[in-house]
Formats: C-alpha cells, structure tokens, sequence
C-alpha cells in the first residue's frame, strides 16, 4: 500500500510503500530504500521501532491541528496520507498553502488587540491580532501579502482554541 | 515558641504543592485556597483542606486578601505561607496576618515595606553602603519625565516595575523610538501582576550577569547567606535556566557578595528566606538589583548543595526557632535548576495551555521534579505557563550538565507543547558549557537554540515511523468499519486525524 | 586505559534502565537484550540498539551465554554490564566475555570462583580470618546427609542456595518435619534461578541484623569500603527495606566491618562494585554471610550518602581508571530505600502483574524513583514483581522516614496492585523508627503491617465518593443510551462496573 | 435517589441518597447524616471530593471483580449498585457469598500443581492449587468447606487471569 507523508516545510509530500512482514512487522520502501521495520504500538501513541537493531522511541501527539512526531528528542511535524485521501485533499486544497488563508486562535486567550481592519491590504509578517493567553501578549502575524477579507475577532472577546479570528486572501 | 500545627498555602500551582510537601513531613496540616479555574488543579487535591477565593482572575482570587484570610480563619490555620507572587511580598498582607492573629511565614512588614518598592530599597541600600545600579531614586510620574530621564543617562535603559519581581512589569528601551510602547506595556504588566503600576528606569548594564545570593535570617538577628545562584539565562526578563555555584564566581567574590547581601539583610531587619540579587559586570564589579523578600523558584538548587530544606527552615524560623548555621555551608558538588513551560519556543514562546494528555517525568539518580500538574490535567490559560521545574544534582558542572541532558530527553509530555527541547538547546549551547554567559544569551542565540538542524537519521526515521502508523491505524479502522458501517458516515475526517484520536 | 564506547546491558527492568541513564551521561552508546516477553519493555525503548535473545522463560533468554555474545558482537558492543541476577555473578560468562574480546563489566572470573559458590567462599574466607556462620563447608549430595547434619547442629538452621543470592534458593527450617519438603524448594528455586541446584547448611542465627558492606576495588589492587546497608526487613529472604547508615551501627564497628570487608575483597583479588554480606547478632558480632560479586539492587541508599554513581565507577574502573578516593568517605546524612513490588500483600504477597493503566510517581526534594514501567506498560508474568524502587535522602533518619511516607503517599499505580501501602506500613512501625528491627521483624508483624486499622472518616469518604461516581456515570451513561439505543443490549453488565471500564 | 454500597467485609449494603446539588454538587443522606459534597471527576477515575472544606483526592481502580478505592492511603473495597440492581443482584446471588465457589487464577500465571481431586471433600482453607508468576509459587486455598464439583486446572498448563481453576461446593 503506499502512502504520501510530508514534512512540515517542505512543498512535497513523498510517496511510501507499506507491506505487513509478519507480527508487528512491516517492508517500507522510501526514496529507493527498503527497510524492514519491526514496529510495536504502545498505549497513547507512543511506537517501539527497531530498525536493523537500532532502537526508536517514537512518540505521536496531536495538537490543534497537527501532528508531532518525537524520537530521540528530535520534533518534526509530519501529515501521512493514502492515495486516496491525498487527491481528496489536493482537491480541497488541504495539502496546499495557497489561497485563503485562515488566521486562528492557536490557544484559549482573550483577543487584546485587533491590529486591521476589514478590507486592508497586509504584508506577510504584518501583525493582525494581538492575544493573551497564560499572561503573555502574542501577535499573529500574516502568512501571506493579500487583503482582509474577514474579520471575526473583536477586541476584549475570550476566544476558544482555533477560533476562526482573520482570513487573509 | 508556638508550634505551626496548620498552614494556610496562599498560591498555586508547583509552589504550592512543594510547601504541602515539607508540610507533611512536618506534621503539620495544609489548606489550599483556589480559584474557579483551580478547582481540579493539584494543590486542591494535595492538601488537606481547600477552600474557593474567587474567579480565575488573580485580582478577583488569589490576591484579594479578605478571601485569603477569611479562608484561613474558617480552616483554624495559624500560619500563611505565601509562596512567591501573588500576596508574598505585599506588606500590607503581612499586617493583615498581624492583626488577624495569623503567622505570616516570611519576613516581617517593616522589612518588606524597606525592599517591597524597589525605589525605596535602592535609597535604603545606598544607605547601608551597599552599591547600586544608576538610575532613578523614585518611581516616575509621567511619561514625559520618564522619556527626559532616560534621554539624560542614554539609552539602553530598563524600565521596572517598583513594586515586584520575577521579570513581570520589565521592559528593556534600546531606542528611544520604542520608548513610550514600552513605557505603557512595563505600567499595564505592572498593575496585572501587582496592583501597583509604579515604574521607574535604571541605566542598562552591558552583558551583566545575572547573579544573586540566598539570605536567611532568624528573629534573633542572626543572618546568614547561603550562597550564590547563577541565573542569567533569561528571556523577557524571565529566568529559564539557573545554576549554582555560579561558574564565573571566584571564592573570594562570593565571599564578598555574601558579605554585602548579609548587610542588604540586616540593614532591613531581615528574617527568613530572601535573596539578594545582583548584576555582575564585565569587569566582576556587582551591583544590587532588588532583594527578593520571599522563596524564589530556583530554590532548589541551592537546596541540593547544601542539603537543607529550605521550606523547613521558614517554618521553623517563624515558629521561632535559630538558625542551625552561624555561616555560610560549603556549596557541595554543583545544581542546575531548568523551567518546564507550557509553550512553543518555536512559535515566538506562544503560551500552550490545554490538556495534558500523557505524561512521564524523568526518573533515576540525583534529579528533581516539581510540578504542578498531572496526566490529565487541564492547564488553565488563565496563569503563569510554567508547569514544572527540573533540577539536577552532581559532584562537577560538567556532570550535572550532562545529567541535565539526559533527563529532559526523558521528559514526555503530550496535548501541549513544551520548551523542553528549546532547555535541551541551552544546556548542549557552547557558550552555557563554558560557563560565561550574560544575560542576553538567550536572546543573542535564540535561532541557535532553537535547535533548528535536523539529523537526517531520525527524520528518516520518524517518517517510517508515521507511515506504520497511519498504516496501522487504518487497518484497524478498517476492520471496526465492517464491524459497525454505521461508522463510514465519518470518511471526510481524514484517517490519519482520526487514528491519532483514538491513538489517547 | 581504552575508553568504552558502547555497552551492552545483559539485563532488563529497572537496573537494565538505571544502567542506561549513566551511560547516556557518560556519552557511551547502549545496547538492550530483550525476551519475547519484554517487547514492549522500558529498556528496549530506552537503548540506542536493541536485540531479541529469546523466548520469555530467562534460562531460554538472558540467561543464554552465546545470545547474549552473539548481539553484543551484532552491535559493536565493546563491553557488557550485567547488572544484578541474570548471568551477572557467572564466572563462565565473564569468561566468555574474555575470549570474545569484549570486556565485562564487573570483577574477574577469578573473584567470582572464589566468591560465587557460597561453600567456596566460606572456605576462603576462613582462610582470609573472615569470620563465617557455623555451617557445612560443601554443598550437600543427598537429602538424608543434609537432615544428618541439620539433626547434629540443631534446628533452626538455613538452607541455601551456593549458586546464587537474592534471597532466591534459600528456606529456613524450623521443625525436622518440613526438612524434606524445604530442601527439595531450596533445590529447585535454586536450579530455577540460577541453573546449579547446590544447596548448603547454616546454623540460623536468633534475631541477627543483615548489615552489608559496599566494596570498591580497582585494577591495582587499591580496595575501598564504601559504609554499610542496613537490610535487616526482608520478608522470605528478599528485602523489602534498605537504609544507611544502618542504625545499629557505632563508628566503631562500622570500621571494624568494614576493614574485614575490604579484607574479604583483597583475599580474592577482587575488582569493581561488590558487597560483603554480614550477620549482626544481638551481641554485634558479626559474621561473613556471602559476597555479592555485582552491584546490588539497593545500591542507591549508597549513592545518597556519598554523592557518587555506582555505575559510571563501575565503567570508570573496567576502562582502568584508578578509585579517586583512598578510604571511606563519611556518610552524609540518612538515606532510606523502599521497593516496590506488583503484589498483593492483603493475599500473601500474591504477584499482580497485568496493565499498568495509570502511574503518578512522586515529585519533589530528594527523592528518587528508579522504575521499570510506565504507563500503558503491561507488567509481563514471567519476570520479578519489583516494578520500582523508591529511595529519599534527608539530614537524619527521623526525616528521611517521614519523606519516604510523604513519597509513598503521593505514589498512584492503578491496574495492579502494588506493595505501596505496606510499604508504609513498615515505615510507620514504632519497631522501624526506633531503628532496632532484626530480620524477623516484617514476619513477625505481618499483621500490624498490613494496616487492617481503618480511619472512619476516610472509610466515610470513600463511600460518599463512590456513590458520586456510580451516579455521575449512571448519568452519563443515561444520555448515551438515550443517544445510541443499540448500546441497550448491554444491560446484563452492571453499570458500576462498566462505568469504571470507562472511567480508563 | 437511592444506591446502596457495600464495603468488604461487611454482610448488608447500606442505603446512601443522593441529589444533584449544582454544578459538580451533591447532596448526599448516609446513616442518618446528611452531606453537601463538591465532587470533581477527573480522567482515569480521580475524583477530587471536598466535603466542608476537607479535601479528599479518591482515586477509583478496577482490577479484575474489584473496584478499590483510595483516600489518603486508605484503601477500601467498595460494590455500589440501584435498588433495580441490587434486587437484580440478589436473586443471582452477585452479592452473597454462599452457594457455589469458584476459584479462579487471580493473575495470569503457570499452574504447577493441584492438590486436589475431583471429588474430594475440602476444609476451608485447604490448599487447592498452586500457580507459579513472577517467579513465585501461590497456594490458592478454598473459601470454604465441601467438595470439588469441578476441577478445569491441569498441572503444566499456563492460565489467564480469572480462568477457572475449582469449583467447591
């Protein structure tokens, strides 16, 4: 079976095969490579991996909106798909950083500051929204250069977790 | 000499379970006091008895000081512990114990009222002899005398909150330009974290280090020091990682500045736990900064050198008792102290507050871990992002570096994110294993830190890794799926988003 | 003088861990041998390189010679460290390890000759002018020669294992009637444990004190005594608690133990971490019980006191470095060690291994855990129940006890049972804190141990709060079914006990 | 409405009303005594409980036919069900001792011998079967005087927890 996983950073998401080889076993081939995996899960998403006799202490954990991946101290950020789910989501552009972009909440906090207004044009890295969370001021910035389009955030306004505060195209 | 048979914690988080914990080893029952965002956090569930303060917000709770003692009375405590923040170093809190017929363990008013506004403390060190960093003698009234002031001694200076510590209310100006953002954002910190937006500016020492000196005297006038802590690195004003003995500490300096905070003490009529804290410059010339008139957070690693409970030892200087010491202890072997923060350093220090899903604290020789938290707690938003501090014991700096090290690669916590691989950084960084460092490294070499290089060994690896995964989350997907079709109805949630769900 | 740089560690569970960490701090890679049964083991995950050795059952696994040569050759290792039980005390191993070129961590072949057959040692040791218990100078051949000399020297006596320690292979005989019956269990937990059905007869000696001596030799000869472990609370040989200084002890004769223990050490040209085992009787003489020819499971008391790392010493000699110290250091304050065990010691000490389903481990001031297991960890079946041990230090006994309770208290395991309250059962016994307990003292107050006492307050709590729980599940339930009308066929299940199926 | 719990060791299951009481508050009639109790449940079955100020932090486990629960080191045994229940309980004789018992393996383990036969008359506590874990031997005895009606254990053979070894009758 072969997946498409892709590096936080890097445009392309690359392809890689899948085979079960026995109890907690699997064949991968990645970039030419082939890897026999001895890979066990344990209890909240933590895996056991030997590969070659080497030892991986990998751990998963899921936050908002992406998952992070943990081995040997190392953090990398990494989205998997099938062949599938991988043209469903270039479809809706779920894959891609282009087009509308939504500025949310990245934590519970209260909105101090909203920086625009509906309509402005902005500059990448231009501040948008001010929150505080935790007794800490954090300034969202923009993704991109392009124009406010919505504005759902208002000054002195509790807000969730990936609540929806600009959108930028 | 009364004995304290029930203490009053009048804080939270990490503090206010260590104090709990010397408290039960004394003997001596523990009341907790919460807010409405604390109603599941640890301390309520440490302690012996809990009572509700208010609403989350530190002004409505944990700092209006009626609810506090009024908590104390129905309990029957006979003592407050105050922690750090909060009420801890509020003189008029300290009457208010006085007069409610409660011990407040710390020092008395008068003493705080002499170190509590950082202006006052800087006229009465002059006083004492004791030197000072340039700047203002009182706080500033205006905006306008503000900005003439620091035009006056130049640029960069820093603006500080007079009335408390631990980096809240602090601004560094190094143009004028951003003099007045600055101005407004150290006042509004201020009253946030004091209720006292009182600023004033003192001239900006180029790459001090940030080296202070533990106090503690008894009622009976004995002071003593014990030694130094090494805390320079510091972001915002704020310490991540501390040490001590301090690597750029000779003998004799440390004797000297011990000599000179013992006077800073007793010139205040100093009794329990304080510290001294002063800048150390490049040529080892040290200036007082403020004294501290409470525990401070990087308390245990002067506890691991020197083998004392520092928490006992308020307790028992407030019951009455002398201090065991006449002086200072030798500092045995070396301690460094690192905060576990709920934030994402990667994301400007982003705070993280949320759910805890798992946890698992380092373990095995010579370390420390005290937190405030559990698997499946919920960290508010509503309060300081530190989680936990770890600290570390060994004969050499080298070796405790090393252990240091090796129990933050031990640390997993998952739901939020945490600075513990940003602390890695730090502790791996040259120039924090040479030992040198000022109070701009973090700053300075903040992208270095952050510890952006990858091995291509274990990104490799954490790509098989993620494919098996999804690969076996899927297979089991599959197989509920023909199980109960009704499931299928949920095919727009991508399988990977799905698996790692239910991976918790 | 080659510096090691990677390990394999021919052991699992905590010491397999514990030996890891100092490794990790060294800088030296770590390889893990594993059983079938130990897939999901902590010291798998924890090594940089990992090998299957073989089916769960040991003497199939870790206790297979050429296995275990055989992955140290795969990795590169060019050493090995067996930490305790296992092959760590088999002359024929380290043999093995010589010829295969890769250096064992521990003393010579030679040594454990000399030490490891209990009778072999005896005889040496009477040699050295090491006094011993009375007892048989071989291994007895046959049942009816043992019953004849346990006839002639009177009951009660000791049978014991000479292949090995640990409480393993050991019964005491109380009445000739159970004679036969206590030496055939004395042979085949022997054959079991250590693969050599040898067993040998003591005189028992009436309320004697185990007091042991830590060892440390180098290359050249140059033998050191690190002070004493008092292990006298043991239940059926294994001990449970360990604490030094020991509180039977002068000075006196803590020197005079341990410059026999050092004596015992030269006698068999001894190298590395080892420890000489004593009898304390009630007069306080002592008497040579064995040497353990390894690093012992409660070497962590030692490490408190003295401010040193057992392991990276016992690295540091096998690379040929030479001891730092040239005699004792003075034991700094008071160190206590517990250990936890998966097992129920309401049922006799019943083993409960299963699905480690939630674990909060202790926190805060010295204190340690040196664990096995985390979380989501399945305890396997085939191996030692000891999960954890738990070690404090503090200033002075009295306090070191009352942190260890303090410790014991915050410890949550749930899905096993564990030792953890009797634990502080023994703590809290007038018999423990008045420091005078002998090695009869945990089976003599079995049941005063076990705590059946109640406080009705907190049995009055406990029923509040589980009726809260069936409620508050009975509700949630309610509005799932209401939600999910199919669930309703589970109606059979009782809804407290699904309730806490959910509550995981 | 009315639960009825029944602690270890105890023959009768004692009635405990209880009425919501607000948020995370119940009200609760024991004995007589009345209590308003602030009950916080937490995940993997804490409950932080104050009760007139007094905290107590129960810690809820179920292991095998057991749920325990843990209050400031005390460990309490604790069966709670509804009038519905316990009727139903009654009548299949769930909550009584007497009648039929069965012995089952209380962890998984190697059953390495049998001391008995089928048929055999037994005393209570007399030794039944012997199961070897973690390297030590257990001698499981019978709860109570009568005969060895059944007897599913085999000398050799590995058993899971719970699986049924003896029944005495």
């Amino acid at each position: 079976m072969r997946y498409f996983a892709k590096l936080q950073g890097q445009k392309e998401a690359v392809p890689v095969d899948i085979e079960p080889a026995g109890e907690n076993r699997f064949k991968l081939t990645h970039n030419g490579k082939t890897f026999l995996v001895d890979a066990l899960a344990l209890d909240h998403g933590a895996v056991s991996m030997l590969v070659d006799g080497t030892s991986y202490s990998v751990e998963f954990d899921e936050q908002g909106d992406e998952v992070q991946v943990s081995v040997r101290g190392q953090v990398t950020r990494i989205d998997v798909a099938d062949e599938r789910r991988l043209r469903l989501r270039a479809a809706t552009a779920g894959f891609s950083v282009e087009g509308k972009q939504v500025i949310s909440a990245p934590m519970p906090g209260k909105v101090v500051k909203v920086l625009v207004k509906q309509g402005d044009e902005v500059k990448e890295g231009q501040g948008l929204v001010v929150i505080e969370a935790m007794k800490m001021e954090n300034e969202l910035k923009s993704p991109k250069a392009g124009k406010v389009v919505e504005l759902p955030a208002k000054e002195g306004t509790a807000v969730e977790i990936n609540a929806k505060l600009v959108v930028v195209e | 000499m009364a004995k304290i048979r029930k203490i009053l914690v009048a804080n939270r988080g990490e503090i206010a379970v260590r104090v709990m914990r010397t408290c039960k080893e004394l003997g001596i029952a523990t009341v907790a006091v919460y807010s409405e965002a604390d109603r599941s956090a640890l301390h309520v569930r440490t302690a012996d008895q809990a009572f509700l303060v208010g609403p989350p917000p530190s002004r409505e709770s944990y700092l209006v000081q009626e609810r506090i003692l009024e908590a104390a009375k129905k309990a029957g405590a006979d003592a407050i512990h105050p922690g750090y923040g909060f009420l801890s170093e509020n003189a008029s809190f300290v009457r208010a114990c006085e007069k409610a017929g409660i011990t407040f363990i710390g020092p008395p008013a008068s003493a705080m009222d002499a170190m509590g506004e950082k202006t006052r403390a800087r006229q009465n060190m002059i006083k004492a002899g004791v030197p000072v960093v340039p700047g203002t003698a009182e706080p500033i009234a205006t905006v306008e005398e503000a900005r003439a002031y620091a035009e006056k001694i130049g640029v960069p200076v820093m603006l500080k909150a007079a009335g408390g510590g631990g980096g809240k209310g602090m601004r560094k100006v190094e143009r004028m330009e951003d003099f007045e953002s600055s101005w407004r954002a150290a006042k509004s910190e201020a009253m946030n974290a004091f209720g006292n937006d009182a600023v004033y500016i003192e001239k900006y020492l180029e790459k001090p280090h940030h080296v202070e000196i533990q106090v503690f005297a008894d009622q009976y006038g004995n002071t003593i020091h014990l030694n130094e802590r090494e805390c320079s690195a510091q972001r915002r004003h704020q310490k991540v990682v501390e040490e001590t003995p301090s690597p750029i500490l000779t003998p004799e300096l440390r004797a000297k500045m011990g000599e000179v905070a013992v006077k800073a003490a007793k010139a205040v009529g100093y009794v329990g736990a304080g510290t001294v804290e002063f800048l150390v410059d490049v040529h080892r010339n040290f200036y007082f900064l403020e004294m501290n008139t409470r525990l401070q957070v990087e308390h245990p690693v002067t506890e691991w050198v020197t083998g004392l409970d520092l928490v006992a030892w308020q307790i028992k200087v407030a019951e009455g008792e002398k201090l065991p010491y006449t002086e200072a202890p030798t500092p045995n072997g070396h301690s460094i102290e690192v905060r576990v923060y709920a934030e994402d350093p990667a994301r400007n220090f982003m705070p993280s507050p949320g759910r805890i899903n798992y946890l698992r604290v380092p373990g095995g020789p010579y370390l420390r871990d005290d937190s405030g938290v559990f698997p499946g707690y919920t960290v508010p938003n509503t309060y300081d992002p530190m989680i936990s501090k770890l600290s570390v014991w060994a004969p050499t700096r080298r070796e405790a570096i090393e252990r240091a090290k090796r129990a933050l690669a031990e640390y997993v916590v998952k739901g939020i994110t945490t600075n513990v691989r940003y602390l890695k950084g730090i502790l791996s960084h040259p120039e924090f294993v040479e030992g040198d460092y000022d109070t701009s490294f973090l700053t300075r070499e903040h992208e270095t830190l952050l510890g952006k290089g990858e091995d291509p060994q274990l990104t490799e690896a954490s790509l098989l890794a993620s494919v098996v995964y999804a690969y076996q989350r899927d297979q089991k997907k599959a197989k509920t799926l023909t199980q109960a079709p009704s499931e299928g109805g949920k095919g727009g949630i991508s399988a990977w988003r799905l698996a790692s769900r239910r991976g918790r």
